[in-house]
């Protein structure tokens, strides 16, 4: 295990940690989806930091494929998610 | 004798940067912070590309590193602009 | 034969594409969707009980490299209870959306919804298996706003927001696994995979994620909402599919996967949260006035009965004996799915024609609406577990297995749960035959009324009276 | 360069992109926290260059700081002094009960737990794994896959089954956010000097998405960056006021949508038409038939990811000749009242374009 592998885990553990405490805490939607954005950019790291196999060699290609496909399907989810808070918030003005 | 000069650009164009980004942290309103910025970085990456440019070696590279330096020049004038201008509008509304 | 694997995935996706492109005539694209993909999860039931499992590598790549998608006995019987759920909730769906637009809007995410699934119960790779899970939490959380009422798209938001967290905690369980051991496909991995921090880790976090999407209690707050708020097809379909996927992928991780390393301590914990949500969703169902809020805690607690099996299973040695209790676990879920979706069927019926879903208020549906409230009795028998539903069958095996590693906690639970689901669902038929002095004329809308009347007679009579075969098809791959 | 300057390189990424994270989940302002986050995704992606993966470092920068940046921001602005909430209720303000203290603490012990945990676990592994077994294969077979850059291989190729799924979870989305009502308001007008800006960026932005798509079969690129640029000038035409950003309209725009999960489709079903597996590409034919899905997957995910800025329908089209709004198949399910009148509904859409021309500095 290199060093920098070390590093860049022990970063995506706690970023993970960071994403996850605001997810199931906070009170406000913004803040608890960029929670749960910022919990998958952890898990993401983590990924690119087990495909590294130090300064230049090729790296493993097969989790930066699925980090792109991570990176899509989370960018779906949070433009769902904010489609339906401004459906909600204008629900709450006219009611 | 080519890299000496890269070096030194690049380094120059750190300078560059350092003090724009003291100006942010330092400079009393939005105006002057701006005027920092935008005039300051822009000069840095002028410098910093040019320098990688002459590091390159292959005409290619050096030509696609001046395109980005090309957009982020005209990406940050634009947003400057339209930063203080939004500024003013508030300060005279207000 | 392994085509089929791959059509059903396939097929409802092309379907979803043209309904997308065609919407004047999508709900003929449907129907022909809908029947050709449910007989070839028919021939693919078939294929399996002849040959036993079945693989597909797609794109003819090795599975490591490539993605595979496997069917077993318990896979090739969820596709199939899928696609008779989905076919019967399809044709109610018709009906249910009176016009075009709504219909045009709702068919392309219903197929959406229905290529998830399949895909999650055939994915034999565990990144796969995430894009599966999003794929099906969002086609979901679409289909559950659609009613677009201010409740509807709250539920919705929420529901998305704890699906999301879920698919996350899955996949940093994903993350660990290919950090470990290099692969994700699961034949690959359950041949490698040992006791140890990576794997326990790992399934801890899968586990947890899914224990989220499947509502088991106390995960279950976001459940009730989502489910009884939804347009009733859809709810039928969250009750009676989504969260069963869920619980498929714990079994298949918990009993195939990782089976070596599930220690006795972890699989009662399991049991533990089953009992709380049996005792908990059946009282919330007994105490609530809306009869929607009543089906869905209702689910919250047959999925309790799914988790009491983790335990016992744990206890028991293979062989036959084990072998029958697993058949209980599964004959009990393809029972609550079918009952469940006839009968939130039957009551969006009853909901459309009474304008109303407060359960005191029932009376009188009966001489309106008999063949209606036929189906919700056909339900409620299968979901206290009389005899001769499949949930009988079921509960048998539970007390059974229970008797036989002398866990009689469980047995406890199962009569409490058992007495309370009979009281909610008496409470209301008592409501439904209660007599009305001037009863208005009886309505039959066979169009709407059949499926619920289908669904719910499957529970109570094809599982129970003729549930022999699922045994048998689950030696396959076992 | 020396092993440490680039430890130096690592602390610094590594500290920065902690305390950004940290930054914008403790700020309270919603305006200030998303900015944060569009930061520290532009630091990922230069951690991601750091560690050689490019094609990843693109994408975070185009889609997960660029266009979630842009989304969440443009969620901000229809919030300008309301708190963004999640229920019905108004949020209270914090009253810190004694039992929320204890919440608080027991998630925050909980989230550490997890992350000690998951570090444990995975300082564990790297010791055990036989790691390379899959990158071996990816590279043994990369000759056949029709590409030369592995990354696309992967994604196009090997586990091309993922991207088609993920093609869908896409369409899922932009579908259920279509049926969710009317698009939010447009922006207005831009003045000359960004009008200016645009004029050249547009095309810019679009000639960058071909050659990002072309460049994919052997170089970092490919189509979700490719897509990602395009989405970038549909928003960046958004943002300058413009009505049109060059979306189709009606079923057009439906095939636009479904271009990618219909390609992959037509694909794969004609290879199992021909005997072949399913997305078994033969190998001379490999390279052009995922161009051909490359291609479909760009014009998917550009509208995809404009029309999930738009946040809902775009507002009809005027036909010239009738006056009638040119409305997709899909409409609002409840139409609003001020958009009831046909053919007046493309200007009352949008109210915030009749500013003025004394309007248009602020």
């Amino acid at each position: 295990m290199l060093t920098t592998h070390w590093l860049y885990v022990l970063t995506g553990c706690l970023i993970v940690a960071l994403g996850l405490r605001t997810a199931l805490l906070h009170s406000l939607l913004l803040h608890r989806l960029i929670g749960i954005n910022v919990m998958g950019a952890g898990v993401f790291l983590v990924l690119i930091a087990v495909a590294y196999r130090g300064p230049g060699v090729a790296p493993d290609p097969v989790p930066h494929a699925l980090v792109l496909t991570g990176i899509v399907v989370a960018v779906s989810a949070t433009a769902l998610a904010l489609a339906l808070a401004r459906r909600l918030t204008a629900e709450q003005d006219h009611g | 004798m080519i890299d000496a000069i890269s070096t030194l650009l690049i380094v120059a164009g750190l300078g560059f940067y350092l003090a724009g980004s003291i100006g942010l942290l330092r400079l009393p309103d939005l105006y002057s912070r701006l005027h920092a910025l935008t005039k300051a970085d822009n000069l840095g990456l002028g410098l910093l590309i040019a320098g990688l440019a002459l590091h390159a070696g292959d005409l290619l590279i050096a030509l696609k590193l001046v395109l980005i330096w090309l957009a982020v020049l005209a990406a940050s004038a634009a947003s400057a602009h339209l930063i203080a201008q939004q500024a003013r509008c508030r300060e005279t509304q207000s | 034969m392994a085509e089929t694997l791959i059509w059903l995935v396939a097929m409802p996706l092309a379907g979803a594409v043209a309904a997308l492109l065609l919407p004047r005539q999508s709900t003929p694209i449907v129907s022909v969707t809908a029947v050709a993909a449910s007989l070839v999860a028919g021939t693919l039931l078939y294929a399996v009980s002849e040959q036993g499992r079945l693989s597909y590598e797609i794109g003819g790549w090795s599975a490591g490299l490539g993605i595979a998608l496997r069917a077993d006995g318990l896979s090739a019987l969820l596709l199939m209870m899928t696609a008779l759920v989905v076919l019967a909730t399809s044709i109610y769906a018709a009906a249910y959306f009176n016009k075009a637009a709504e219909r045009a809007r709702f068919w392309p995410l219903w197929l959406l919804l229905w290529t998830s699934l399949n895909a999650l119960l055939l994915s034999g790779d565990l990144f796969n298996l995430y894009v599966t899970l999003e794929l099906l939490g969002l086609s979901a959380v679409a289909l559950a706003s659609l009613g677009g009422k201010t409740a509807a798209v709250q539920a919705a938001l929420r529901y998305l927001l704890v699906g999301l967290l879920g698919s996350m905690m899955f996949l940093a369980g994903v993350s660990l696994i290919y950090a470990g051991y290099g692969t994700l496909d699961l034949a690959t991995l359950s041949g490698v995979v040992e006791a140890g921090p990576v794997a326990w880790t790992a399934l801890a976090l899968m586990t947890a994620g899914l224990l989220l999407k499947t509502a088991l209690f106390p995960l279950h707050f976001w459940l009730p909402p989502a489910h009884a708020s939804a347009p009733a097809p859809v709810s039928a379909v969250l009750s009676a599919l989504v969260v069963k996927a869920a619980f498929y992928l714990v079994l298949r991780l918990w009993l195939d996967v990782f089976a070596d390393l599930v220690t006795p301590a972890a699989a009662n914990g399991l049991g533990i949260l089953g009992a709380g949500a049996i005792i908990w969703g059946s009282w919330r169902a007994l105490r609530t006035e809306r009869l929607k809020v009543l089906a869905a805690y209702s689910t919250v607690a047959q999925l309790g009965y799914l988790f009491l099996f983790f335990p016992l299973l744990q206890a028991m040695p293979a062989g036959p004996a084990r072998d029958t209790a697993v058949g209980g676990l599964v004959i009990l879920a393809l029972t609550h799915g079918f009952a469940k979706a006839g009968l939130f069927l039957a009551i969006g019926i009853i909901q459309q024609r009474c304008g109303h879903d407060n359960i005191r208020e029932l009376d009188g549906t009966a001489q309106r609406l008999p063949a209606t409230t036929f189906a919700i009795a056909l339900g409620g028998v299968a979901l206290i577990g009389l005899p001769p539903s499949g949930a009988f069958l079921g509960k048998w095996q539970l007390i059974a297995a229970s008797f036989a590693t002398g866990q009689w906690l469980w047995i406890l639970v199962t009569m409490a749960g058992s007495l309370l689901a009979a009281a909610y669902i008496f409470r209301v038929l008592g409501h439904a035959f209660g007599h009305q002095p001037y009863p208005r004329r009886a309505v039959t809308v066979a169009r709407e009324e059949w499926p619920a009347l289908v669904l719910t007679a499957m529970a109570v009579l094809g599982l129970g009276l003729a549930g022999a075969p699922v045994w048998d098809l689950l030696e396959i791959g076992a | 360069m020396t092993t440490t300057a680039l430890l130096v390189l690592d602390v610094l990424l590594v500290s920065s992109l902690l305390g950004l994270a940290a930054a914008a989940l403790a700020t309270s302002d919603a305006r200030r926290s998303v900015i944060y986050f569009m930061a520290f995704g532009l630091v990922l992606a230069v951690a991601w260059g750091r560690l050689l993966a490019p094609d990843v470092a693109l994408a975070e920068a185009a889609i997960g700081a660029g266009l979630s940046g842009a989304l969440l921001l443009a969620a901000v602005r229809e919030q300008p002094r309301r708190e963004y909430s999640n229920d019905t209720k108004p949020v209270q303000k914090r009253d810190r009960t004694n039992l929320k203290v204890v919440l608080e603490f027991t998630v925050t012990l909980l989230c550490i737990a997890v992350a000690a945990l998951l570090a444990w676990a995975l300082v564990q592994g790297f010791d055990r794994a036989p790691q390379d077994t899959l990158a071996q294969a990816v590279s043994e077979n990369l000759a056949t896959s029709g590409v030369s850059n592995p990354v696309t291989a992967v994604l196009l190729n090997f586990r091309a089954y993922d991207t088609l799924l993920e093609l869908a979870v896409l369409l899922t989305a932009v579908l259920g956010i279509l049926a969710l009502g009317p698009a939010r308001p447009g922006y207005r007008t831009a003045g000359p000097v960004f009008d200016g800006l645009v004029r050249w960026l547009v095309p810019v932005l679009i000639l960058v998405s071909g050659y990002l798509l072309w460049v994919g079969a052997h170089a970092p690129g490919g189509a979700f960056q490719a897509g990602a640029s395009l989405a970038a000038a549909g928003v960046v035409l958004r943002l300058a006021g413009r009505r049109t950003v060059g979306l189709p309209t009606g079923r057009t725009l439906h095939v636009a949508m479904a271009a990618g999960v219909g390609m992959f489709l037509v694909v794969g079903l004609s290879l199992l038409a021909l005997g072949r597996p399913f997305l078994g590409y033969p190998p001379a034919w490999a390279g052009g038939l995922i161009l051909l899905i490359e291609t479909a997957a760009m014009l998917a995910i550009g509208a995809t990811l404009v029309l999930a800025f738009f946040g809902g329908q775009p507002p009809p089209a005027i036909n010239p000749a009738g006056g009638k709004p040119v409305s997709g198949s899909i409409n609002t399910s409840r139409p609003r009242s001020r958009e009831a009148g046909s053919g007046a509904g493309a200007h009352t859409a949008e109210p915030r374009q009749q500013f003025g021309e004394e309007n248009r500095q602020c």
